[in-house]
């Protein structure tokens, strides 16, 4: 961190001009990617999917995946050019990699220490960097199969797998996802020793800003394969130069609670259908003819020509009161099992009407469960669920076509919860048809506009739409449907930061606009400010805090509630933008 | 673990009861009964009736089924209607040889299968993956006694008389005996499994762990044999178990093409003698056969692939 | 992104790759020659041209002295229909089933599985001996057993397939809207298993055509003097050496049209799993 | 022997007893003629078309083909045919019909021993003859035997017996010449199976193989020549003709069809290639429509193209049949003409009959060669006189089961027989394969009367009238008499032709010898 500016030439990792192109289409997944990374630093390679950085990160290690090969450039690492011969040699030992998935990477078939002892090192070593990554060394923890470890275990030996053999380069993807965000900063904390401890190069692939802000010393921002802007993290998450990572910036929710977010309109272009010019004219606000003709060139970190006229701009968030309301829905005294397994213990929950009551909680937690159950797809549960004033079975197929319609939900992922062999007409009349009897003419166009969405969709199939797209259709459907209640189950969980903060703006504009009361499962804490009036604390099947978002956050009392405050990576622009 | 294999083994035996019933049925329901099959051509109602008393045929069917299926529960299988020998003692040796035979293929077919799966995947999409698919596929396109009748002119009645065309003997199988049924088994056989092991290999080949374990640098070698083939160990076993059960039936064809004293010969003389123990035993003994193979095979991909053991409930 | 999965385009996606050309060729091959084989043979299939087994026309003689060529034209129709309908059969109920079981699971999962258990522990030809040896060789019979012992074999997979599929959470979309369980299987599952369902559908049909002509070579199966290709195996074998054209072009037809629908059908997998996954997306 | 020599004369010429005789059965032939003086020693073995877990070493219940040739190793009958189905002495010196037919005199040869050592008596004799025909367990000679009263078996002296028969039956020789009319000691067990045949038991394994040595006290001089017999089952006609051109077997029956040029093409092999009075008939039930109309039948048997039958089916290996059986018998219809394809008389008979655009059902099963052959063939015929043939082929298993001689339309297969010991197989009623249900009383008075006349030429006329009925009105459609090919290693010698219709000389290996 300390290194001065003038060794950079012969130590740390040296990329220039590489290109990694599909095959057999040719379009560069990576297209002409230049980086430089010093011994001890973190470089944060921040991307959304389909940007390629997956791809890049493999090429650093002169890994390319089955239908990926090599088209132009080099990775040298001290002075070392990675090709050919030595790439053998040096993997493993010079560079390493942590991958996304443990539990996919980890041979299922081999123990622990077989898989530790393959990276080199004696048994001491391997028994050394396993305390470093707070591991049990023991004979019975080395004996063990990666099944028989936890997820955050799965990912520390993963990360003592990668260090064993003292790299000069470690490329990491994406490490945390799927852990909760207290083992994620566990691991986080254990990667900054590390790389410090070794003094090595680290990548940090990732699509989260906030850890991003927190771990990385500097950021290269990806889109569509290339690198759009890189720079010292402070510099560019303080004024972000290409208008791309300023409304990346923008939309990453704000747990404190200071600033609104804003989605950017569009989605990334697939490397095989990429504009001729800049990648991100077609969404860019500053747009000018030549970025639809030209490829900008890397100057000064950024790819953009009008560099610098984009701005992060914080919009101030206003806190409005909450004014009270009859509760629209209530859960009273609810259990559910999964087989003898209790998930839900005894809940209670009152949802206003008009209003949005944030469920928050781990994975794990009994959310969706509890979701699921209100919903009618969860008959295994005890205590009362209550409609406007009713009680409802608790199988959905008990309750009537009224209770149906009147309680709506959308589904976590969009690419799962639409049925690909279905046209987006016939996805978002199907609920409708089975519950209102009579179909109003313009029902579709209805609620796709209402979902912003083109009714000229309406033709399409869910697979070729685009992440967003898909949740809007799938919002859409509820619409057509004319409920009360919508119960929105982590539905923007599965995409990308730009397409949550757009979601997000779409269902509070919902609310406001057509009254609806949402009920909004998430685990993550820094947007239920944004979305939400109340909230609910879920942990191991019980509410361990409720009450007014805004009094909950700022002075959490139960310690889990702490906990995930505390724990969570902030994207702090107070600690820039001043 | 324990529970499992109980449970399965209850399973087995349940299965293994529904195939006795629809075994017993299915030979009862066959026209024409043990007497006329055994007299064939002079079958007159006299010595028909005189035969028919001495194997006890006129008895109702309940009672046949429920005196066999008790001796059967004592370990009896009983006395074979058309010779009288003790059933066991009738089919054991055959049981033997047609096991003797069917170990022999899988023995050889298994791994020589596996590395060629395995060697095709590896050279995925070049030319020895090319001729290895072209090659398997038409093997498994011929019928087995086409592959025989082949290796019989080759081998044995063409100008190399290098080995016995058939078996002739009494009930003792040789070596030399084996080598040619045995071999037509293996062709039959070892095209499915190359294929399979292909695929499976393929598979595990792009996995995530396989792609780890090059990113650590291991060699080539070591990434194929350590960390890719014991994980497609698991998914061919249950292959190679369908196989080895689908043996079961097309030994019927190659015993009788190498005149090899084996169980498939035995049940299509019980068949065409309505031997109804003999018959069931055999059936029964098949359907063991496959369930036992299943068995081991959940056994086998136990052993390679630890996950397993906590995915099966 | 790729295209919506639909069956059609599945077959499309597979015809890309030259191996299901290949395929498709060499089924198209002996599909043509099964069809207009009759139009163009020389001589009636039950004619005598010559002594048996003689070898004065192109192809020569079978066993009673017909010609070689004719019945070999004449010999593929009965086979290939007999081999569909078997297999839409057993695909049909095995697939019915599978979902059944996949999707409403708890007794109704057992009873179909071990019931289906209790099937498969029989070989295939062993089970088709025993009831074709009760009730005679009859086609329905033929249809129906092979059909039939194929269905807990697809039954299995169709279920892993449509396990795969409830778990997915359109199918909650719809059973939270109180749609009717028959029209979810059939609305929501079924489009959703074609890729599997092709693939079963292919190796059933390749199994259906060599379990058919096995039967006929035991001469279980479709009854003298028909010409049929598995039955001139059967009727001529004993003279392979003397003249061998009356088992070779059965065995070669038959070996052919199984390679054809064999490369369809690892075709027709490779596309549906690569839609699945997504190739180069 | 002339061609005229009758059976009387034959028994007669029996009494003035010989040197030729003790050869008996055999072709007179000198058995050296080709390879040299016949070589004694060495080992035989033998490839039998089928066998099964069935196979039996019971000397009167033979069932399979291996059955009958290991019955024929064991066992000797009191008579036998020879190569010309000629009735000839064996375990009997002398047998005498009383002038009625009703009492058989049987005087037996002097010093035959059984293999356990036992000299032949008369008891033993009237114990087998009890065995064949005892009704709690009627044995396969039981019908002929019919007319034998087990009590009126008279032991005249250790060497002779009487039957006192209980109808007259003047052809009770040929009976008594079949091979499972075998003569078995007192307490015979098929288990431990003891006879007077050229070959002692060896070993056994039903379905497998058995094995035969040497009777060295063997009546007949010189014979048998081999040292050992193997016996070898084979179900499958491939495995067969694979093993002797393996050479793992020395001699094949039933050569297929298919094989023949193969075997001949071989130097190191030969064929053996006899006519025989064996037919294949096509079964037609008189009492059944449409056969119950004698204008169908005869229409029927204008349909068929025999020479073509015998050219496809039997692939020109054998002769063309005129609806009668027992060709080889003295008595046989020669006079009668021979009955040719006549489609458009057919047609006529049929429409005559009310029975144009006829659909009938051709019951047929691989349970001799060339049935279902056959049944093809008839099939194909048959369109051109406007009858569809529906081929219906069913397993043995079925074949045999309840309908079993109950087939309106089927097939069946028969050895060389004479005329009258036929008829009581199956011509007429109470007989027990009488599968076309043919009853005509005035056919039954013709069989009746000539089964009690002991004259020849009387019989014959009898005989002759009996045939013609069968021949204008019968149930049978006898379109040929297939040949018996069998096949051997040049080294094997001394087996010949044979008219019986059971392959390899009537399994005669006692007369085969193996050249160095």
């Amino acid at each position: 961190m300390t290194t001065p500016e003038r060794t950079e030439v012969l130590t740390g990792v040296r990329v220039r001009g590489l290109t990694v192109a599909g095959v057999p289409s040719g379009a560069p997944i990576v297209d002409s990617v230049d980086l430089d990374v010093r011994p001890g630093e973190i470089l944060g390679l921040v991307g959304e999917s389909g940007s390629g950085k997956t791809t890049l990160g493999l090429a650093l290690l002169a890994y390319y995946k089955r239908g990926t090969q090599l088209a132009g450039g080099s990775v040298a690492i001290n002075g070392v050019d990675l090709a050919g011969a030595a790439v053998r040699r040096m993997r493993g030992d010079a560079v390493a990699y942590i991958p996304q998935s443990p539990a996919s990477a980890l041979n299922p078939a081999l123990r622990i220490r077989t898989q530790l002892g393959e990276c080199g090192g004696d048994d001491a070593r391997v028994r050394e960097v396993l305390r470093e990554v707070a591991l049990p060394d023991t004979d019975v923890f080395l004996r063990r199969y990666p099944h028989q470890l936890s997820g955050g275990q799965q990912q520390r030996v993963a990360i003592a797998m990668a260090f064993l053999g003292r790299p000069d380069l470690i490329v990491l993807d994406e490490p945390t996802t799927g852990l909760d965000v207290t083992t994620q900063k566990h691991v986080l904390e254990t990667v900054r020793k590390m790389c410090a401890t070794y003094s090595c190069a680290a990548v940090y692939i990732t699509h989260d800003m906030a850890v991003v802000a927190e771990l990385t010393d500097r950021i290269a921002v990806m889109y569509s394969g290339r690198v759009v802007e890189t720079g010292p993290a402070r510099t560019v998450l303080r004024s972000p130069q290409h208008p791309y990572t300023a409304r990346l910036l923008m939309a990453v929710p704000d747990l404190d609670g200071r600033r609104e977010i804003r989605g950017i309109p569009g989605h990334a272009p697939s490397p095989v259908r990429r504009p001729a010019g800049c990648a991100f004219a077609p969404r860019c606000p500053l747009v000018v003819d030549r970025c639809r003709d030209e490829v900008p060139a890397l100057e000064d970190g950024v790819r953009c020509f009008r560099a610098g006229v984009s701005r992060f701009e914080v919009v101030e968030r206003v806190e409005v009161p909450v004014v009270s309301a009859d509760a629209a829905l209530e859960v009273r005294g609810l259990s559910a099992w999964y087989g003898s397994h209790q998930v839900l213990e005894d809940i209670s929950l009152s949802v206003p009407r008009g209003q949005c009551v944030a469920l928050l909680g781990e994975s794990g937690s009994g959310k969706t469960t509890l979701a699921r159950a209100i919903a009618g797809l969860h008959p295994r549960h005890g205590g009362e669920v209550v409609l406007g004033g009713e009680s409802l079975p608790p199988s959905g197929l008990r309750r009537t076509p009224l209770q149906r319609r009147r309680i709506q939900y959308v589904f976590q992922n969009p690419y799962e919860s639409l049925n690909p062999r279905k046209t987006v007409r016939e996805l978002v009349l199907a609920p409708a048809r089975v519950l209102l009897g009579k179909v109003p003419d313009g029902l579709v166009e209805d609620a796709l506009s209402q979902a912003a969405l083109s009714p000229e969709l309406a033709s399409r199939y869910p697979d070729q739409l685009s992440g967003g797209e898909r949740q809007r259709v799938a919002i859409a459907r509820a619409l057509a449907a004319q409920p009360e209640v919508l119960v929105c189950d982590e539905v923007t969980s599965a995409l990308d930061v730009s397409v949550q903060a757009a979601i997000v703006e779409l269902i509070a504009g919902l609310r406001e606009r057509k009254g609806l009361t949402l009920l909004f499962v998430t685990h993550d804490i820094a947007l239920v400010r944004t979305v939400a009036q109340h909230v609910a604390v879920l942990e191991h099947g019980r509410i361990v805090e409720r009450g007014p978002v805004a009094e909950v956050l700022a002075a959490p009392e139960h310690p889990y509630t702490q906990a995930l405050m505390a724990d969570t990576p902030r994207f702090d622009t107070s600690r820039f933008s001043q | 673990m324990v529970r499992l294999a109980v449970k399965r083994l209850v399973f087995g035996a349940l299965i293994l009861w529904a195939v006795s019933v629809v075994v017993f049925l299915a030979t009862a329901a066959l026209p024409g009964d043990t007497a006329q099959a055994i007299l064939g051509r002079e079958a007159t109602p006299e010595r028909l009736a005189a035969l028919r008393l001495e194997l006890h045929l006129d008895d109702p069917l309940v009672s046949q089924y429920f005196s066999w299926l008790g001796g059967l529960l004592t370990f009896d299988p009983g006395r074979s209607l058309v010779n009288g020998l003790p059933v066991a003692e009738f089919v054991g040796p055959r049981i033997v040889n047609s096991l003797v035979l069917m170990l022999t293929a899988a023995v050889v077919s298994t791994p020589l299968a596996m590395f060629l799966g395995t060697w095709s995947a590896v050279r995925r999409d070049r030319a020895a993956d090319h001729v290895t698919a072209v090659v398997t596929l038409v093997l498994a396109a011929l019928p087995e006694f086409v592959v025989g009748i082949t290796l019989v002119i080759v081998f044995a009645t063409g100008p190399l008389r290098l080995l016995p065309a058939v078996y002739v003997g009494t009930g003792q199988v040789t070596f030399v005996d084996l080598v040619l049924p045995a071999l037509t088994l293996v062709l039959a056989v070892g095209p499915y499994i190359v294929r399979m092991m292909r695929a499976t290999m393929i598979e595990v080949l792009e996995s995530e762990y396989v792609q780890q374990a090059r990113l650590k640098g291991l060699p080539e070698r070591t990434v194929l044999l350590r960390h890719a083939v014991p994980n497609a160990v698991g998914p061919v076993a249950q292959v190679v178990a369908l196989q080895l059960a689908w043996l079961a039936g097309g030994v019927v064809v190659v015993e009788f093409l190498f005149r090899y004293p084996g169980i498939g010969y035995a049940l299509v003389d019980a068949v065409n003698n309505r031997d109804l123990p003999v018959v069931q035993a055999l059936a029964l003994l098949i359907a063991a056969l496959y369930i036992v193979v299943n068995l081991l095979a959940d056994l086998v991909s136990l052993v390679a692939n630890p996950r397993v053991r906590t995915a099966i409930r | 992104m790729t295209a919506a999965v639909a069956p059609a385009s599945l077959l499309r996606t597979a015809a890309r790759t030259g191996r299901t050309r290949v395929g498709l060729v060499l089924v198209a091959l002996v599909v043509l020659t099964a069809l207009l084989g009759p139009l163009v043979a020389p001589h009636d299939p039950t004619d005598f041209v010559g002594v048996p087994f003689g070898r004065d026309s192109l192809f020569g003689a079978d066993n009673l002295g017909r010609d070689v060529l004719s019945r070999f034209l004449h010999g593929g129709q009965l086979l290939l229909v007999l081999s569909i309908a078997a297999t839409v059969v057993g695909v049909g109920v095995g697939t019915a089933l599978g979902m059944v079981a996949g999707y409403r699971g708890g007794w109704r999962d057992e009873l179909i599985m071990r019931i289906g258990d209790v099937v498969l522990a029989f070989p295939q030809v062993v089970l088709a001996l025993l009831f074709v040896s009760i009730a005679g060789p009859k086609v329905w019979l033929l249809v129906t057993v092979v059909g039939l012992s194929h269905a807990p074999r697809v039954a299995r997979i169709m279920r892993d397939a449509t396990l795969m599929v409830v778990e997915r959470d359109f199918v909650k979309a719809a059973e939270v809207t109180g749609t009717r369980r028959l029209r979810i299987m059939t609305g929501e599952i079924l489009p959703n298993v074609t890729g599997p369902l092709m693939v079963e559908l292919g190796l059933r049909l390749t199994y259906s055509i060599g379990l058919i002509a096995a039967l006929s070579f035991l001469g279980l199966g479709l009854q003298p003097p028909t010409a049929d290709w598995g039955l001139m195996i059967n009727e001529n074998r004993i003279a392979l050496t003397v003249q061998p054209w009356a088992v070779v072009l059965p065995v070669v037809a038959i070996a052919v049209l199984t390679i054809g629908t064999n490369l369809v059908t690892d075709g027709l997998a490779r596309a549906s799993a690569g839609l699945g996954r997504g190739v180069e997306r | 022997m002339s061609a005229t020599s009758t059976r009387r004369d034959v028994l007669r010429w029996a009494v003035a007893g010989g040197a030729v005789l003790l050869t008996g059965c055999g072709t007179q032939a000198a058995p050296g003629a080709a390879g040299g003086p016949p070589r004694r020693g060495g080992r035989l073995r033998a490839g039998i078309v089928g066998g099964s877990a069935k196979d039996s070493l019971d000397v009167h219940a033979p069932v399979t083909h291996p059955d009958e040739a290991r019955v024929l190793q064991l066992y000797d009958s009191l008579l036998c045919y020879d190569t010309d189905f000629r009735i000839q002495p064996a375990l009997a010196e002398e047998v005498t019909p009383s002038a009625d037919a009703k009492t058989w005199t049987i005087r037996l040869r002097q010093g035959v021993e059984f293999h356990n050592g036992k000299a032949v008596t008369a008891e033993d004799v009237a114990f087998s003859l009890r065995r064949i025909v005892d009704p709690a367990k009627p044995q396969a000679g039981a019908v002929g035997l019919a007319a034998i009263d087990p009590a009126g078996i008279e032991i005249v002296d250790p060497r002779t017996l009487r039957l006192n028969l209980r109808t007259p039956d003047a052809v009770l020789a040929d009976q008594l010449a079949q091979y499972n009319n075998g003569i078995v000691p007192i307490g015979y067990d098929p288990k431990k199976p003891i006879g007077t045949g050229p070959f002692a038991f060896g070993s056994f394994e039903p379905g497998q193989q058995s094995t035969f040595t040497r009777n060295p006290k063997y009546w007949r001089e010189n014979e048998p020549y081999l040292d050992e017999i193997v016996i070898i089952d084979f179900p499958d006609d491939t495995a067969r003709v694979n093993a002797l051109l393996g050479g793992q077997v020395d001699v094949i029956d039933q050569l297929p069809l298919g094989q023949i040029e193969v075997v001949r093409a071989n130097p190191a092999l030969k064929v053996l290639d006899s006519e025989t009075g064996a037919w294949t008939p096509f079964t037609m039930r008189v009492d059944q429509p449409p056969f119950d109309d004698p204008r169908v039948r005869e229409a029927f048997r204008l349909i068929v193209d025999r020479e073509q039958m015998v050219k496809q089916v039997l692939g020109g290996h054998g002769v063309v049949g005129n609806d009668l059986y027992a060709r080889f018998d003295p008595a046989y219809a020669k006079d009668l003409p021979q009955r040719k394809q006549d489609i458009g008389r057919a047609k006529e008979l049929l429409k005559q009959a009310g029975k144009e655009n006829l659909t009938v059902e051709l019951v047929t099963s691989a349970v001799a060669a060339g049935l279902v052959e056959a049944a093809q063939v008839f099939a194909n015929q048959a369109k051109a006189a406007g009858v569809t043939v529906n081929v219906r082929k069913v397993d043995s298993g079925e074949f045999y089961g309840d309908n079993y001689l109950k087939w309106t339309f089927a097939q069946d297969f028969w050895f060389t027989r004479s005329y009258l010991p036929q008829t009581a197989q199956g011509s007429v009623p109470g007989a027990p394969y009488n599968e076309t249900h043919w009853s005509d009383p005035k056919f039954v008075d013709l069989i009746a009367q000539a089964r009690s006349t002991v004259d020849e030429k009387q019989r014959a006329e009898l005989i002759k009238q009996a045939q013609r009925m069968e021949y204008d009105s019968g149930g049978y459609i006898v379109w040929g008499f297939a040949n018996q090919v069998d096949a051997h290693s040049v080294r094997v010698n001394g087996l010949v032709p044979d008219r019986s219709g059971v392959p390899l000389t009537s399994y005669g290996f006692r007369r085969a010898w193996m050249s160095a």
